[in-house]
């Protein structure tokens, strides 16, 4: 029961459900509808994603915690309202813009921190303060959306990384990879990840064995503060054009993302790959709607709840029955 | 005095409605009008009320370490239910109709409630996801019967639920401080309270000292939902229409919010129902100071933020104690932070 | 004489309404193992918490080698260098052995964590304890026993000035004992001053050079060990006559009345793959069965099954002659029976409750949510076995998380006894508890039986197992391997042999 | 990029239109879909409809797969008015025209779109201002208004405020005395018009975004014992059914319509378009305003 294989299987089997899972639901796809079984639609599922994926990645730092971070669909919009404002009213240049703006979401991220630590509030509170204040910015920015023609943010736009098989994708989908890579190394082969995981098992072990839990709780928020902001510049070079109603509801997102792959939201385990997997999950739901292109509008919540239902308890189950 | 439970949460509601005082000068004023109570203290008691009775679901979940996001959703099917059968309805007057409807809602807040209940405790599926489904879909649901419309309905036996008065009292308040009443005694004069905050508190020990956890989470489930599905009959009735795309529009939000405010920790155990009235009462009072101080539109996202800060640093203890020390060693050798462990960490 | 490498005065440590240390002295000189004594709850391990910075000091001075000491936290402890093992053992659960180990201090190449280098390191030092596990298995797979000797491992690894062990012994059996106390006496030759905490008067006295008797949070008095009996000892402790202990230390516990034939809770061939190989058992109302084997041996592990805790995937159980199925933990209490866990921090008391709430927990839990116990009820059973066990502090609204190890573990006895079961199962019951309550508890489950209670008495204390059994059930590698009856005959020694011989009968 | 290229071109030469809704949020929208669902039944037009759940991702990622399926023509009711120059832009490089229904977007580049059909919130929000005028005309004295705003930032809220803040305030005796977000509900207009009663000692105007916050707003009004539209004079948007009952009771004294119906008018216009004929690049919706007595007169005839 405690030989090696074994936990590490335990530990996998999540994630190899999770992946069979998704593969069987793309399969399906592209039997239902022409035109799904393409290498594109499955870039696109990341160029589309590109921006929720890196606001999971934060997601997850918090949840191993044992944490949760309300403000991120707030912060990314926030981000989008700041960085088109300053573009067009202001006309900074892109090189100025991003770095102001990461540096605000990580501001805004470790003062939460700092607040969740500090004053031992619940983070699910004070990360829903941060969300009232970052969507309270946007308008005091303004209310009506600012929309991007800035040349170089129209580039980032539509640059397109060509792929053999006349694929591509698109920059933002690369950085999204990229910063999901940074976030496994440091999650799984840094000290800091490692105390991650630890303040998420046991706060009051992590605190016995010496370990830094006020840096680690703090910098997870900062992590999250950033990869929204970060996501929020994706999803300006998406959208080109800022808003306060962008990303509404984008938390429940990413954590259902969070959670879907395999990560416990009490803390302490779980696996970026599965973030990963749980962002593709809700992509590939989404696509599959657009692809249905006949239901109607409530049709289309009940298919992606049902869809989410039968997903979500087949891992369970499965899981469930390998383990014992 | 300051050692008990509820006096944090107290004190701010108390706070908030002084200062709403410097605003409107009448604003506790309270006086008759067409037969009724009338007055801004009333109109927090009254469209608190859903709020009150969505939390209180909220709380019993949340003490067993569990979270309800479906509670929205299902505020919208209780309501666009119930409006469907009475506007089909022969006769929408007549009490019949409108208790067949209740009942129907009610009917169908039981078997969500019980989906969600076994999804947490027989298939093992984290909280948070498994009531995400039915928020999700059960969105869709509503709108499917109402067919995307609002349903208006015209049956004065419904309005009374949630828009009628009885002895002059709101009808909906009542309904509410008959479901706390219910709560309270269901919870502290039987083992159930212990029971629950057992199995927040520590699952392992439960599953070993023989409690039924399983039943229990499931049982809590349902009873959030049957909350849910009375506030949204209160809703939908108190405009006499069920609106299935916006009716408790994220609500899930604000009543976790007055679980927390109410002192209730989100990891499960020890739970206050006073504390989650009052943290409702809390919220409600909030949107009121609004409107009756007209903060503009733009800037209330800010204002609430900041108010909501306040409200969790007045009730963190170590905030105090932070302050506290401030004052007595002004600039004095600082002495050791309490370390966090000090109230963290018990043997 | 050399100066001390630790020095403590006029130590005060004050919890809400208690008074958990009271103008405490104490001196810690290099290359000597000092013995922290005191019943439960007299402080020992507030002292330590507070000289590791987990509870910031109410008053008094610490100074290491010389130099004041100012410390904010566990960490800066460390650093300080004063290593600690911890009461409870405080370990991440989630985390592999190897990185409990090494969480903090990972060997690095290029900045990222040395895995390989890491695992070797991590097997190399639970060797040291000869203890054989896999180091990449997760912590939480393995009982409460080798928790504890990680947690150790962990200590002793680091270059420390200071060692602190509070109750590092309390579900080691005899092998790993002497292997710990091997390692201490390595450290000590290094000149590492050890603080080392136990109820075990026996290892005391075997390993330490000075102790120091806290009695109520004040300081008794600092002695050589050489120059206290271990009578006077007790008494300093508890400030009592000894008479009437002493009596209770030794004598043997075990009822010599012969129970009856027709068995309460009879198992056959009953086992769980990975865990225990299956194995027949019967226990008689009135009988204590005890059971030995070395940690790790599946004590635990077949005691789970008799509860319903664990899935029994063989074997049948009959109760009172009829078959029964054991599934869940309800069903066994339904049955009459109880299972005292030996991991009473995460698998025992709910630490948010109160010690009435913990204590009336399973008696309410069988009776179901809409019988409550009245409050009265609650309050005297609460009360009762307050009194009878001498819980400190005696205040049932008290938080449990609050309490004393070993006062803890006296709530958990409480709950299950008063649910009164026809068969009461023991897993380390004594574990961290006081000479003093220890010999209360062993009377006690001694009376039980004699009324006719059935009795699964597990302990890593052979002593103690023999006192109070009637038959002694051998495990070794999860497996039954002999049911010795004991009659008189029967010594610790003789006990030990059949473990390590692994003779089947 | 592959996907059988035989899916636009349906057999039967039917034309496949690809619509992005906004979302299902008001009773507005849910009319509005069902007209563009039926107009495509009676004009033979296979409809692909995507509900984007008031997510402009969402509605980007709908538009990027009709572009995959190779629609004939694209339309759709854009959730903001900035942002879709990408997408536009790669389907004009799949020369699949696009039309916006109901809400304009704020592009440089026309040639994005084929035309635009829908209405103009900015005047309805004017329309609203003028009859006001016109009610108060020669009157003396203040006129205490009191808004409620639609859903804070977006598009409709917006314009309807801007555009009726624009004609007041030529005239000093018009005062907004307080405006707050009824999300464009009837639970919050009610509720925060409960609120106005108690705060604002006179008020003699409401203005509300859209008639569902009106209709809230109605109900508030006579449980404080006052009489809605004599009392408080009500000024409301859309023109909705209910709305049209409450102004026959002469609760409502002005309504100025925003209609969702259109449909045929997109199927006519998709058909052009994709036939290349010239089409104008703005076409507005045929939109009245209502005085309770034509209110009345058109209520047996409204769908709505
Ligand atoms: N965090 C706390 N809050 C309140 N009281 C506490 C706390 N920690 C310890 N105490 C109290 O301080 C006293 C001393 O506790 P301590 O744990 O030091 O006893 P101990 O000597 O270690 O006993 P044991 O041998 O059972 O471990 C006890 O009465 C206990 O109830
Ligand atoms: N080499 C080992 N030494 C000790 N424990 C081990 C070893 N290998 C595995 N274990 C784990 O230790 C546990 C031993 O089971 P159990 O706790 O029932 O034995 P025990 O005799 O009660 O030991 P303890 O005295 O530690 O309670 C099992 O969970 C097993 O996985
Ligand atoms: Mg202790
Ligand atoms: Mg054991």
């Amino acid at each position: 029961m405690n030989t090696t294989p074994a936990a590490r299987l335990r530990g996998h089997v999540p994630l190899l459900v999770t992946t069979v899972l998704l593969v069987a639901m793309f399969g399906v796809g592209s039997v239902q509808y022409e035109g799904f079984f393409s290498g594109q639609v499955l870039l696109n599922l990341l160029i589309d994603n590109a921006f929720l994926l890196v606001v999971a990645v934060g997601m997850t730092f918090v949840i191993l915690t044992g944490g949760i971070d309300l403000s991120v669909g707030a912060v990314v919009a926030l981000s989008t309202m700041v960085s088109a404002w300053l573009v067009e009213q202001h006309h900074w240049p892109i090189l100025a813009v991003v770095p102001l703006v990461l540096a605000i979401g990580t501001g805004l991220g470790w003062a939460m921190g700092w607040v969740v630590h500090t004053f031992e509030i619940q983070p699910f509170i004070v990360t829903l303060a941060g969300m009232f204040l970052a969507r309270g910015l946007c308008y005091t920015i303004s209310v009506e959306s600012i929309s991007i023609t800035d040349p170089s943010y129209t580039a980032m736009a539509q640059t397109r990384v060509p792929l053999p098989g006349g694929t591509f994708l698109s920059p933002s989908a690369v950085i999204a990879v990229l910063v999901a890579a940074a976030a496994f190394v440091v999650l799984h082969h840094t000290r800091f990840g490692r105390n991650v995981y630890a303040l998420g098992g046991s706060e009051q072990s992590a605190l016995l064995m010496g370990l830094p839990v006020a840096r680690t709780r703090i910098t997870v928020y900062a992590i999250s503060g950033f990869c929204s902001a970060l996501g929020g510049v994706l999803l300006t070079f998406y959208m080109l054009s800022g808003y306060g109603l962008h990303a509404v509801g984008l938390e429940l997102d990413a954590i259902a993302a969070v959670v879907i792959g395999g990560t416990l939201l009490t803390g302490g385990s779980g696996y970026l790959v599965g973030t990963v997997l749980g962002v593709a999950v809700l992509g590939l739901i989404q696509t599959i709607i657009s692809f249905q292109g006949t239901l109607s509008s409530w049709w289309t919540r009940i298919v992606i709840g049902a869809l989410l239902f039968v997903f979500i308890v087949l891992q369970r189950v499965i899981t469930a029955h390998r383990r014992t | 005095m300051t050692k008990h439970r509820l006096f944090w949460p107290a004190a701010v509601l108390v706070a908030m409605l002084l200062a709403n005082l410097l605003f409107t000068p009448d604003f506790f004023a309270v006086h008759t009008k067409e037969g009724h109570l009338y007055g801004s203290l009333i109109d927090i008691l009254h469209f608190g009320a859903p709020l009150v009775l969505v939390s209180l679901g909220m709380t019993l979940v949340i003490a067993t370490g569990g979270i309800d996001l479906s509670v929205g959703s299902t505020v919208a099917i209780a309501g666009a239910l119930a409006c469907l059968h009475i506007s089909e309805a022969a006769d929408p007057g007549s009490v019949s109709t409108v208790l067949t409807a209740v009942a129907l809602a009610l009917a169908v807040a039981l078997v969500l409630g019980t989906v969600n209940g076994l999804l947490v405790s027989r298939i093992g599926v984290q909280p948070i996801v498994a009531t995400l489904i039915l928020m999700v879909a059960g969105r869709g649901v509503a709108q499917l019967i109402t067919d995307g419309q609002i349903i208006t309905v015209t049956s004065d036996p419904y309005r009374l639920i949630g828009g009628g008065y009885w002895l002059t009292v709101p009808f909906s308040v009542l309904l509410a401080a008959a479901a706390v009443t219910l709560a309270v005694l269901l919870t502290r004069s039987t083992a159930l309270g212990l029971l629950l905050e057992s199995v927040g508190g520590n699952p392992v020990a439960s599953r070993l000292v023989g409690i039924r956890a399983h039943r229990l989470t499931t049982l809590v489930y349902v009873a959030s939902a049957v909350c849910a599905a009375v506030a949204g009959l209160m809703i939908s009735s108190n405009v006499s229409a069920a609106d299935g795309n916006n009716a408790g529009l994220w609500i899930e939000l604000d009543a976790i919010l007055a679980v927390v405010i109410g002192g209730t920790s989100l990891n499960g155990g020890r739970f206050s129902i006073g504390g989650t009235v009052l943290g409702a009462l809390v919220i409600q009072t909030l949107s009121t100071t609004v409107y009756t101080i007209g903060i503009p539109p733009e800037t209330t996202l800010v204002f609430k933020a900041a108010v909501v800060i306040t409200v969790c640093l007045i009730q963190s203890p170590r905030f105090r104690a932070k302050l506290a020390r401030r004052r007595t060693t002004a600039h004095g050798g600082r002495q050791p932070e309490p370390a966090s462990a000090d109230l963290k960490v018990g043997a | 004489m050399q100066q001390p490498v630790l020095e403590v005065r006029g130590l005060r440590k004050e919890f809400p309404g208690v008074l958990a240390l009271d103008d405490v002295d104490f001196r810690l000189f290099p290359g000597e193992v000092h013995a922290l004594m005191g019943e439960n709850g007299a402080g020992k391990s507030t002292l330590i918490k507070v000289l590791t910075g987990v509870h910031p000091a109410d008053g008094g001075e610490v100074t290491l080698a010389g130099r004041p000491l100012r410390i904010a936290g566990p960490l800066q402890a460390q650093q300080a260098g004063i290593s600690t093992v911890y009461q409870e053992v405080n370990l991440c659960p989630n985390l592999s052995v190897a990185e409990n180990l090494f969480i903090g201090r990972e060997p690095r190449r290029r900045g990222l964590i040395h895995w390989s280098e890491l695992r070797r390191r991590a097997a190399a030092s639970v060797a040291a304890l000869d203890l054989d596990i896999d180091v990449t298995a997760p912590l939480e797979s393995f009982s409460i026993a080798v928790q504890q000797l990680v947690a150790i491992a962990r200590a002793v690894d680091v270059e420390a000035k200071v060692l602190v062990l509070d109750e590092p012994t309390s579900s080691l059996d005899r092998d790993e004992v002497a292997q710990l106390f091997a390692v201490m006496r390595g450290l000590r030759e290094r000149g590492v001053a050890i603080l080392f905490v136990s109820h075990f008067l026996d290892q005391v006295y075997e390993i330490c050079d000075r102790m120091t008797v806290l009695r109520n949070g004040r300081l008794e008095g600092e002695y050589l060990t050489r120059d206290l009996s271990q009578v006077q000892l007790v008494s300093r402790m508890i400030g009592a006559e000894l008479a009437d202990l002493e009596g209770l230390a030794t004598a043997s516990r075990r009822t010599d009345r012969p129970a009856p034939e027709q068995p309460f809770l009879t198992a056959e061939k009953l086992g769980r793959r990975g865990a225990v190989e299956p194995y027949d058992l019967t226990v008689r109302p009135g009988e204590v069965v005890g059971l030995a084997g070395l940690l790790g041996s599946g004590r635990t592990e077949a005691a789970r099954l008799l509860f319903g805790a664990d899935h029994a995937d063989s074997g049948t159980v009959r109760i009172d002659g009829r078959p029964a199925a054991l599934r869940t933990p309800q069903a066994a209490v339904a049955h009459g029976i109880a299972f005292c866990s030996e991991n009473r921090k995460s698998e025992g008391l709910v630490g948010e409750l109160t010690v009435r709430e913990n204590i009336v927990l399973a008696l309410q839990a069988s009776r179901g949510w809409l019988r409550p116990l009245s409050r009265t009820a609650q309050d005297d059973y609460a009360l009762r076995w307050i009194r009878a066990l001498n819980i400190r502090p005696g205040d049932p609204e008290a938080l449990v998380r609050n309490l004393s190890g070993g006062n803890q573990q006296k709530v958990l006895l409480a709950r299950w006894l008063i649910t009164d079961p026809k068969l009461l199962i023991l897993d380390e019951p004594t574990r961290g508890i006081d000479v003093g309550a220890k010999a209360e508890i062993q009377k006690l489950v001694a009376d039980l039986a004699e009324k006719g209670m059935a009795v699964l008495f597990i302990s890593a204390e052979l002593e103690e197992v023999l006192r109070l059994s009637h038959r002694i059930g051998v495990l070794r590698d999860h497996r039954m391997v002999a049911q010795l009856a004991n009659d008189g005959s029967l010594t610790p020694e003789h006990l030990m042999e059949t473990i390590a011989s692994g003779a089947r009968r | 990029s592959t996907g059988g290229s035989s899916d636009g071109k349906k057999p039967g030469g039917k034309l496949v239109l690809g619509f992005a809704q906004v979302g299902a949020e008001s009773g507005w929208r849910t009319a509005n879909t069902k007209s563009v669902q039926e107009a495509a039944k009676k004009a033979g037009v296979t409809l692909k409809f995507s509900d984007a759940q008031q997510k402009q991702e969402n509605q980007i990622k709908a538009i990027r797969s009709f572009i995959q399926q190779k629609v004939d023509v694209i339309a759709f009711s854009p959730v903001v008015e900035s942002g879709w120059d990408t997408v536009l832009k790669e389907a004009k490089n799949a020369h699949i025209p696009v039309i916006l229904t109901d809400r304009a977007i704020d592009s440089e580049d026309t040639s994005l779109y084929a035309t635009f059909l829908g209405s103009d919130f900015v005047e309805e929000g004017k329309k609203a201002g003028d009859w006001l005028v016109k009610e108060y005309q020669g009157k003396p004295g203040e006129v205490n208004i009191v808004q409620l705003e639609g859903t804070t930032g977006s598009a409709p809220a917006n314009d309807r405020k801007s555009g009726f803040a624009d004609v007041i305030k030529g005239d000093p005796k018009f005062k907004v005395v307080a405006s707050q977000t009824g999300d464009f509900t009837r639970a919050k207009g009610k509720e925060v018009m409960q609120a106005f009663l108690k705060a604002q000692p006179e008020i003699d105007v409401l203005y509300a975004h859209n008639d569902d916050m009106a209709l809230g707003a109605i109900q508030a009004i006579e449980e404080s014992g006052k009489k809605p539209g004599t009392d408080i004079r009500i000024v409301s948007v859309d023109g909705v059914k209910d709305a049209f009952t409450a102004m026959s009771q002469g609760k409502i004294n002005f309504d100025v319509e925003c209609n969702p119906l259109l449909g045929d008018q997109l199927m006519e216009l998709a058909k052009k378009v994709k036939n290349g004929e010239a089409v104008e690049r703005r076409i507005k919706t045929v939109e009245g305003t209502f005085t309770p007595e034509q209110a009345t007169a058109a209520l047996p005839t409204r769908q709505y």
